[in-house]
């Protein structure tokens, strides 16, 4: 049954919510703001109740695949299970219910937990400073990158261009485009690593950094990281390390070792922050001792004496402010809750399966679909279905299809280097018989492919609706309800 | 403790499967001088040792249930329903990715096109997008977006009454820009609207007003707006949503965009975050707007069904040419916001505004009878936030406060040179009588306490 | 797809929880008790990770329909909504960690609150004083008779009988016999009310109690209740209120002023609290003066000099204990805050819409059921199936295919009294527009009998199973899941 | 306020289609002098004021967070997994009926399937019921069905060392029937043997021993069951299910009934409610089971489905003549020992059972060292809970160490006339060493405070 819209529920004169009566006399409003600044007519806001609108959400939300629900194989999100202790305890009233000016004399607990949060982060990555206050993986992009302009900027020279492989992710492009820099492209040689020669091509005193993700997005190790860190700081630029990877590497290698100056991570990929439909997640940005002083304000600082801490607005050189306050504190709890329950040897462990996760169908898999890169590869695979297009059926068919059988889509079409790109991260979270059901499907769409490739353009055949005609979506744009046409 | 299904069986199992002999052999492309760091974390906690070590740590604080405050600024506190959080946590909603695959997300698209729908017609205007991350960030988010509407222009005019934490990230967000901003002064706590005719020019792409401002009070809107529109300069409020139940709707001043901050929405102060950015615009700009949007559209069946639109606006297919960067936002809080309006409905929002401005002029005309008090702004019409002029120090005056119990407001020498004898009070609706007597009583004492 | 069992999905040594290590040296635990003490074998529970249960048992729950995403109109069983609000307060720290033996000096908000609730259940029933340690309404049947044994055997014979009439709920009889008592059945006369003629007919000195409901479970008052008590007390006999039809009258009539001595309240229907899938319920006890003390121990009582609470347990003429403690002290809070929420005019209006929701849809369905009672029905109407039934559908055909409607089957086949009985209860907290849509779902199933009744053995359709086999279930028994066969 | 969303507009138009003028005319069978009453009761309060006013109060408590407990006796504070909240939260849980229609309740059944069927493997016994109100109740209704399954014999044995609460419920539950209950002494913490075979003849229908008993002593249940068997009473074993993570279970000892409280198993202690009883027998008895039975069948296409069995036993057809009255149960409390249960798993339930047992253990024998303190019964094994005897009366030492914050116990004096300087302690896996210090040094100073 189609759930209809909250306005289609409302009637006259329902309510959800009383509010309390004002409990002193109450002047007319126009006796406190003038007329002009009132609104002359209500919002048109559904009338319902508090029933309706349970009831409307709750229905809605059984329409979802969740990892809650499903398996989410989807590369480059690692959509690992969200554990519940972290939801309980950020919705403390000690982290909940605090206001973002409050005395810090009132905050202690959570300077404290920001402050160990910072260290653990610094500690994962080798870096020498975390700023917490990124509020997505992009938006620590953009970040980083200001924090580079700062660096150059600071040295007489912003420069002008940034690197970024022919795979990187569409926000590294477009938040160096941001940050006011001209892209420069670098493609991927065979093994799906940065192409040495080509990359030597192009570096020049004119590049401010180079972005890359290690593992690549093509899922590979970039074997030539050191060489790559060591050429491009011998010309002067930094390296831009996007974490969104990471969880292929925690407590096997670290990025600061590898040379990277600035980091990003995506708590809620690595760190189990859940996704909540599309956010929120948090960036957090990591530096190297040089760049420290550039990083947002303010920073939480300990009193050496007391041992009490304290935010510091006075930092002369910092590039300013990324958002409002210090960070998304509920999700940053959610993070630090997640990296206290593992320890060291714990979060490796998290790294160590998610990698034998993905070799694993990799092995499984690799007989039917393409696999552009015949190394081992770390915590995703990217498989190319351009075998299956020749017999008909697209990535996306197969990701349509693979609904059916109760499993989400792998990422399609990312990285753009692979054609017909499926792109598979199964984290660690996942057991050995999830990942046997999910390869017996993939085998199972293969051969259907063979015989019956017309079968998959109509797929998935068991979701709330078939394929959504995103074209008219576009073309008739409808994104405000007004009202049903009669 | 861990959250990994597999046991070591398991994996010898699966690497024999593989065809390696051991876990090595699959990183092995990690140059082993990479692998020798020690990564140095406290020892592993169980669920039991979480819960009671982040517990102490969380009871560390002092939350707002424990006292009473006037702090607003940007972050508000307000009667929060107790039904979203029993639907927002509904792992379905919590734990779904970004809708991107349209058929197995229908949950999230229809309730974010519910959204939608909703800020637009509490704004008055045409488009809104799924959401930013938030106020402060959607201000940054606009000027890409202005700038990018008006490639040729590079002025950026903005009121110094504009929240100063916007204004930062405005100037952080254009570092990288060969861009121009300007802020304009006050009177009477707004903006000089001669200074704003004077600086907007041909060259403007935008012009930033807040309403209520930072100092809690309205702007002249509509005749900022007329100043505004000759100039050809997009027209940016920031406003604050739930003021919208009374006041009236940028849609109606004409306003190009509308943006801020929806933790007044359902959101939970929470220490800054996670809150969300509300952008809207008028039709004119949708192929601008950033960050995602929903669409209703049908299925191959004709069924109404919705789907993520206009994605190529969008970094994943412009890559550098996109409006903006963003890609993870924050629906879930959008979700929140949904749901917040959704519960209050037509009659509900009204009264819940209304409410805020009874109840801060109620408390605006105690504190003015204290001897040594009085408002700073005593022409310029408030929502629920105001400036009171204290006889000391504003800070020394918190200070005392704080031994009640009570957080008076927000100092407003800490980002107004010369304003230190300011304070910044906000009462909602989640004050009462007796809490604005109380306030009213302890800073009588504070006035005339000495040291 | 079909949700495997916990036991399918376990697999060895797989773990949903670390607990911490014993921080102390730890003897072997033989050292401690004896080896004959220990368990020799593990319990044979399964071996799941935590994202395994949480998939496992979000997928389970939404096989369910429930208030929360269905209209319930499930006669006797009030299954109104349960305001958010209500599990909000229940689960502060302040009231769900508590434990029942901590001094009373640390629990006085807890004592406040059952105090206010003993006292808001005394105005609503007009009854003196109120238990609230019974935990369900059956329990608090058992509670009242036990009560009323008490007080005959102080006055000297306990006394033999129970009268219940032919349409009461099972637990009346089930409760007056495991209080010790013979059952007399009454019949009820035409309108559907305790025939009074018969009535009399049985009522003498070795009559303990009458135990009634009011409205009755026909669904309609009892109007000669006055006379009926009259009656009973006359001949030494207490009035016993079932008070599951409590919705139908909060501020329009109580039964202590109908001189009932002994109700009981089930706030799982009347007072909001969730049915959970078959409970926690809560099922308070009122009594008036004479019965008092006879009621469970501990007693509240308040401190008249410093206005403190205390339990009283020094109550020489109590019947004892029901349960352990005080009562579900989780639901009671729901409870009470349900009752804040309204207030004395919002009760009178539940109960108000709950009769004008019930009567429309006997307005608009008389024609197409059997209505056995003309006159105007209190919250609930009883519909007969007999036509449908001879068409060729029985009242469990229509049950199951409202399913198919998204509507939750009516109680079906009771009362006994009307036969293929549909009790439908609405409750006020359903729309207008969700009342019509059952009505048209109600209609179009009385017209597919007339078509095609055969179609209605095999509903419902669509739902996660087909029709379950009963039978089969009682006959080879399988209660406890040991292996699955090969 | 209220939830009702028939406005009064949509009320006058339903009265119209029903036909009648006003609602008066509805309930004109209600006589006039009944409808003359008054209700007094506090005014409406909208939510925010609920959350206010009824915040106020609960913080009037002072919980267990706040404290360091030594209490048990009955409710047991024990870790809680914060998945089990977030999933009997669910809407579809929660809000749903009893599992009477089975094709629309699948979800409830399966897991009280699951249910019963853990409960089974844990205590080794043949069937579980799907629960019943609580410990002490499961105590009233297991001698009811031991009556109904010996119809003859008229007489119940109970050891004095079953929770005083207990005994008083059997009373109070067989008040109306012709039987005899013979209440069992104690021999250094554990029920007399001798007495027991003395008292047990063929008139007993049952008898009932808990273990481990009130005094936390774990009961020579081997040598009692063949003391009974011989008597064709039935065996009640009262045991604590999280125990059986480490003790041996009743199905080992030929228990014919095991019952108990389940709230260790993930169920807050919540001031004593809700809890679970849980009801399980020996395969002889399954149709004298009280309460609801789940079983697994299949549907008509014969795929596996659940229903609720064996409804013949229950009061809704058997009415009189049914086994027990009980109707609603409490399924989600089951549920909350069906997910702890699958939780903690194989392993888990015996680490944290040993767990119980080793910090007993170490703060009993903390608390002998202390001079003056001494274990009341220094020969009988137990679990987690034991008998202390003090040097003053135990609630002179309670009262005393509430000020310092911790919750020495319960003082026996209260239940046991006789005991009145013996204190019952409780230490679960929530204790620490640290925590068991305190209480040791804090002992030891009440031990030598004047008053
Ligand atoms: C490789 C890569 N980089 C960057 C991002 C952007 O992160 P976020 O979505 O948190 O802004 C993503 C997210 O999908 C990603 O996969
Ligand atoms: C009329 C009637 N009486 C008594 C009861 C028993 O109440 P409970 O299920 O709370 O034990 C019910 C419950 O269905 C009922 O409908």
């Amino acid at each position: 049954m189609k759930e209809p819209l909250i306005f289609d529920l409302s009637s006259p004169g329902r309510r959800a919510c009383s509010l309390p009566a004002f409990d002193a006399p109450a002047k007319p409003l126009t006796e406190l703001v003038p007329q002009d600044c009132l609104r002359q007519h209500d919002a048109e806001l559904p009338e319902v109740s508090e029933l309706d609108v349970v009831r409307h959400v709750t229905r809605l939300s059984q329409l979802n695949f969740s990892v809650d629900t499903h398996f989410y194989p989807l590369g480059s999100c690692t959509m690992k299970y969200n554990p519940k202790i972290n939801d309980r305890i950020a919705s403390l009233p000690g982290f909940a219910n605090l206001h973002p000016y409050q005395p810090a004399s009132t905050t202690q607990g959570a300077l404290a937990a920001f402050d160990l949060l910072e260290q653990t982060l610094c500690q994962i990555t080798g870096m020498d400073a975390f700023t917490l206050q990124p509020a997505a993986g992009a938006h620590g992009e953009l970040t980083g990158l200001l924090l580079i302009r700062a660096y150059h900027t600071a040295r007489g020279n912003p420069r002008r261009k940034v690197i970024v492989p022919d795979s990187a992710h569409g926000t590294n492009p477009s938040s160096a485009h941001l940050a006011g820099y001209d892209v420069v492209t670098v493609p991927s040689n065979k093994q799906g690593e940065v192409d040495i020669e080509k990359f030597r091509a192009v570096l020049d005193e004119e590049v401010a950094a180079v972005m890359l993700t290690n593992p690549s997005t093509h899922g590979v190790f970039e074997t030539n990281i050191l060489e790559v860190a060591a050429m491009a700081h011998k010309v002067g630029a930094l390296l831009y390390y996007d974490g969104a990877n990471l969880n292929a590497l925690i407590g096997l290698a670290r990025p600061g070792d590898m040379g990277f100056d600035v980091v990003h991570l995506n708590v809620h990929k690595t760190f189990s922050t859940p996704h909540g439909g599309g956010g929120p997640g948090a960036g957090p940005v990591g530096v190297k001792k040089a760049l420290e002083p550039f990083l947002p304000t303010p920073r939480i600082v300990r009193n050496a004496a007391d041992g009490t801490f304290f935010w510091n607005y006075a930092r002369p050189q910092t590039i300013g402010k990324m958002r409002s306050f210090y960070g998304s504190t509920g999700i940053l709890i959610r993070a630090l809750t997640y990296i206290l329950a593992h320890g060291s040897e714990g979060l490796r462990r998290v790294s160590e399966v998610a990698i034998i996760n993905a070799n694993y169908i990799k092995a499984k898999l690799k007989d039917l679909y393409d696999d552009p890169f015949p190394q081992a590869c770390m915590h995703e695979i990217v498989f190319s279905g351009k075998r299956q297009k020749k017999q008909g059926s697209s990535a996306r068919d197969i990701a349509k299809r693979l609904l059916d059988f109760g499993f989400h889509a792998p990422t399609i079409y990312f990285p753009m280097t692979v054609p017909e790109a499926l792109m598979i991260e199964p984290t660690e979270t996942e057991s050995r018989e999830t990942l046997d059901r999910f390869i017996a499907a993939m085998r199972q769409i293969a051969e259907e492919i063979t015989t019956n490739a017309e079968m998959l353009h109509n797929a998935p055949f068991t979701m709330p609706v078939t394929r959504v005609d995103e074209v008219k979506a576009a073309r008739e744009l409808d994104v405000n309800f007004v009202k049903r046409e009669p | 403790m861990d959250y990994i299904p597999n046991t070591d069986a398991d994996l010898s199992a699966m690497l024999r499967e593989i065809g390696v002999a051991s876990f090595d052999e699959l990183v092995a492309a990690i140059p082993a001088s990479l692998r020798k760091f020690k990564m140095e974390l406290p020892a592993a906690l169980s669920e039991p040792e979480l819960q009671r070590e982040l517990g102490a740590m969380a009871s560390r604080n002092k939350p707002l249930d424990a006292l009473t405050s006037f702090l607003g600024a940007g972050a508000y506190e307000h009667f929060i329903p107790s039904a979203i959080d029993a639907l927002v946590s509904r792992g379905e909603l919590y734990t779904a990715y970004t809708p991107y695959q349209a058929e197995a997300s229908q949950g999230t698209l229809q309730l974010l096109y519910e959204y939608q729908s909703l800020i637009c017609r509490l704004t008055g205007m045409d488009i809104s997008n799924a959401s930013l991350y938030d106020g402060g960030s959607a201000v940054g988010e606009s000027a890409y977006l202005a700038l990018n509407a008006h490639p040729k222009r590079n002025r950026i005019v903005v009121s110094s009454a504009l929240h100063p934490e916007y204004r930062q990230i405005l100037r952080t967000y254009t570092a990288g820009m060969d861009i121009e901003v300007v802020e304009l002064p006050t009177r009477d706590g707004v903006t000089d609207l001669d200074a704003l005719a004077a600086a907007t020019n041909e060259n403007t792409a935008a012009v930033l007003l807040q309403s209520p401002n930072f100092f809690g009070c309205i702007e002249p809107m509509q005749q900022a707006g007329e100043l505004i529109k000759p100039k050809g300069a997009w027209f940016v409020a920031v406003v604050n949503p739930l003021s919208l139940g009374a006041l009236r709707p940028p849609g109606e001043y004409g306003a190009d965009l509308a943006i801020g901050e929806g933790q007044p929405l359902g959101i939970p102060v929470s220490y800054g975050g996670p809150y969300v950015g509300f952008l809207t615009s008028s039709k004119q700009l949708v192929h601008k707007v950033s960050g995602r949007i929903v669409g209703r559209s049908v299925d191959t069946e004709g069924r109404e069904a919705f789907c993520l639109t206009l994605q190529a606006r969008e970094q994943h297919i412009r890559r550098e040419k996109a409006t903006s960067n963003i890609c993870t936002n924050q629906s879930l809080m959008a979700l929140r916001a949904c749901i917040f309006l959704a519960l209050m409905g037509k009659r509900g929002i009204r009264e819940i505004a209304e409410l805020n401005l009874r109840r801060s002029h109620q408390a605006a005309d105690a504190i003015s009878r204290i001897p040594g008090f009085a408002l700073k702004f005593p022409h310029a019409p408030f929502f629920n936030e105001f400036v009171v002029t204290c006889p000391a120090p504003a800070q020394t005056i918190c200070d005392r406060l704080e031994r009640d119990g009570i957080l008076a407001g927000l100092p407003l020498g800490r980002f107004y040179a010369g304003m230190e004898c300011d304070l910044l009070v906000c009462v909602t609706e989640t004050k009462l009588t007796g809490d604005i007597e109380r306030l009213a009583e302890s800073l009588s004492r504070a006035a005339s306490q000495k040291v």
